[in-house]
């Protein structure tokens, strides 16, 4: 085996790895991690893809294509994890409003689509009395 | 092998003891400030041992200046950055180990 | 030298490996930023041994960026996220084999805290903390 | 085996598994600090595989940024509701396994070495301005792609500042002090300046380039943020626009420009191509180290959005 196919099997692993990472997260910051892992392995395939040229240098266009991924991968990381941190912060308050009006002491339902984090308060932790 | 060679391979394994020494020491000091200890020697020694080794038969003086600018930086980093880790460790509440 | 100074550079390598070890076993996050540490000094050690090769002169140019930027992941880590107390043990939630979360898990606790020393413009305030309000004893 | 051998057999083996352990590792901080090694062992096997422009992007960005961006989440993201139900494991892994299978398909279908494009690349390189092949693909050949990536890269700066707008009174930060952080600031960001220039001036002729300059510049910037000696500009300054702006209005104007003259889109004048190139890196560099340090809004170095709250010493 030579190097480029030892590089081109490891990153399709990798890859492989992140997209079910990608698929059973429900946690959007761990989708977001398990996206990047799978498209740094990516970047590993094509550079490796890279050194099947015969000539003494790697082929430069997939390196150029990594280097363009690399940068748009950093920039869609960083606007998707805006998205989650307002998610984070209107869930916050939506849930104190609940917790004050609506449902004073029902227990905490549909625990594991909504495991709340241990720092928060649960969604309805007994709340203000009505 | 010439007398330089000799001696630029001594300090090349001589720092990766030291690199060795700061892993081992990380995995076997029993909390976060002795780890520190452990960790900075590698930083210091164990790359300027290395650096040396390879500037003795760098094939400028540009270059051996680059592994010296490369040390400094590493240098400063680590010294600061382990003074950031040892406070954030000691403001988060991690007790410093005691001989019972 | 070349064959020396590659079996030195694998060796680095193999003790990076195994210094993972201690992101495992942790215990605090603190214990695994040391790692990430000594992982990016053991980086830049390898990149000058590998760039000494003839044609790899670049490699110094990497190391060079490591080496520089080396601290500004610890700085935001002791800015931002060190102050937060230690997740419980166990799975975290959101995690595929997480456990139902216990309905009396709200414990706030607030660990930051500002010494007299430089630290205090550190306006960290607790992590995790930032649901306001006070959580309510459990029934 | 030579030892060079054994290093590429380490790190492909490792590699995977380190990708394991950021996915599957329940603890979120614990991720975060693997997927940090996993960018730096990274930048070893692209250092392996010749490399040498992916090894700097990554460990440009990689330390300098999304080190930082992750250590962010931190505060908030243990306390937030996971997207949907449970995803089914056994799905998941189905799903996985067809996307893998379609790309190792595809990979197999490649003949097993060839020339590639090097020859094409090597030889337009007279007039392409440049001496570095990978410069000459990004900034030449192929600078439609840069192009639109600038444009990504500043939708991306406008899209977390509708996400995460500044304007909020209370998140005023507090003033510069004497701290660590300043110290270290003051010693490094003069030679993140420094670095920076030096990669975009190397660029031409060597591993380097604007994006190399923009992340190291940035990382420099960060530092400041965080040492408190740079203040988050909010958006709405019109100077901060303009110099976000800069950079894609240049490039935009430099591609239209041969139309005038009955050319093609982003044809560059064989004798100016090495100085258009120098020029629109050099405001690139600009550009990119905004939109990075853009991912650093008041709200985020503020970390909590609480007021703080009283604090003692641990026991």
């Amino acid at each position: 085996m030579s190097a480029w196919q030892l590089y081109a099997l490891s990153g399709l692993a990798w890859f492989g790895v992140g997209m079910w990472g990608l698929f059973a997260h429900a946690h959007w910051v761990r989708k977001i991690l398990a996206v990047n892992v799978a498209g740094s392995g990516l970047f590993l395939v094509l550079a490796a893809l890279a050194r099947r040229a015969t000539t003494p240098a790697p082929d430069p266009v997939p390196h150029a294509l990594v280097l363009t991924g690399i940068v748009v991968g950093i920039s869609a990381t960083a606007l998707a994890l805006s998205v989650a941190r307002r998610l984070a912060e209107v869930e916050a308050t939506a849930r104190l409003d609940e917790d004050a009006t609506h449902e004073p002491a029902a227990p905490p339902a549909g625990a594991d689509a909504r495991a709340g984090g241990d720092a928060a308060p649960p969604p309805a932790g007994g709340g203000a009395p009505p | 092998m010439t007398a330089l060679e000799l001696v630029a391979g001594a300090l090349l394994c001589a720092g990766a003891a030291f690199f060795l020494a700061g892993t081992v020491g990380l995995l076997r000091f029993p909390d976060v400030y002795t780890r520190l200890h452990a960790l900075t020697k590698a930083d210091n020694l164990g790359l300027g041992l290395i650096v040396a080794g390879l500037a003795l038969d760098a094939g400028s003086v540009a270059e051996a200046l680059q592994l010296g600018i490369i040390w400094s930086l590493v240098m400063v980093s680590s010294s600061l950055s382990c003074q950031l880790v040892a406070r954030a460790a000691r403001r988060a509440g991690v007790a410093p180990w005691r001989r019972r | 030298m070349a064959e020396l100074r590659a079996a030195v550079a694998l060796f680095l390598v193999l003790t990076v490996l195994v210094g993972m070890i201690r992101v495992a076993r942790g215990p605090s996050f603190a214990d695994r930023m040391l790692v990430a540490l000594l992982m990016g000094t053991t980086g830049v050690a390898v990149l000058v041994l590998l760039a000494a090769s003839p044609g790899a002169g670049a490699l110094r140019d990497v190391a060079l960026v490591l080496s520089l930027l080396a601290s500004v992941t610890v700085v935001a880590f002791a800015r931002l996220a060190a102050s937060g107390r230690e997740p419980a043990a166990g799975p975290a939630p959101g995690h595929p084999d997480a456990p139902a979360p216990a309905p009396a898990a709200a414990t706030v606790t607030v660990t930051a805290t500002v010494t007299a020393t430089a630290a205090a413009t550190d306006a960290t305030a607790a992590a995790g903390a930032d649901a306001a309000a006070a959580p309510e004893p459990p029934p | 085996m030579s030892a060079g051998l054994a290093i590429d057999a380490a790190l492909a083996l490792v590699l995977p598994v380190l990708a394991w352990a950021v996915v599957a590792t329940p603890d979120l901080r614990k991720a975060i600090v693997l997927f940090m090694a996993l960018g730096l062992v990274a930048a070893l096997a692209w250092a392996r595989l010749a490399a040498p422009d992916i090894a700097l992007v990554e460990a440009a960005i990689g330390t300098g940024v999304t080190g930082a961006l992750l250590m962010s989440c931190v505060p908030w993201a243990e306390s937030l509701t996971p997207a949907s139900r449970r995803a089914r494991a056994d799905l998941a892994l189905a799903g996985a396994l067809a996307v893998v299978a379609c790309l190792g398909w595809a990979i197999r279908a490649l003949p097993e070495a060839g020339p590639g494009l090097t020859p094409a690349v090597l030889g337009a390189l007279e007039v392409s301005g440049v001496e570095h092949p990978v410069t000459a693909v990004l900034l030449n050949y192929r600078s439609y792609d840069t192009l639109l990536e600038i444009v990504v890269l500043v939708a991306a700066a406008i899209g977390i500042d509708a996400v995460l707008p500044d304007d909020d009174a209370r998140r005023r930060l507090a003033p510069p002090a004497r701290s660590l952080v300043g110290v270290l600031s003051h010693l490094l960001v003069p030679g993140a300046v420094l670095v920076a220039g030096f990669l975009v001036w190397k660029g031409a002729h060597a591993p380097g380039g604007a994006f190399q300059a923009g992340a190291v510049l940035a990382a420099g910037g960060i530092l400041l943020l965080f040492a408190r000696r740079l203040r988050p500009v909010p958006f709405a300054a019109r100077a901060l626009r303009g110099a976000l702006l800069a950079g894609p209005l240049l490039f935009l104007g430099v591609a239209v420009a041969p139309l005038v003259r009955g050319g093609r889109l982003l044809e560059l004048p064989v004798a100016w191509a090495g100085v258009l190139i120098l020029a629109i890196e050099t405001v690139l560099v600009v550009t990119i180290a905004i939109v990075l340090l853009m991912f650093f809004p008041a709200r985020v170095l503020a970390s909590s959005r609480a007021p703080a709250a009283t604090v003692e010493d641990p026991p």
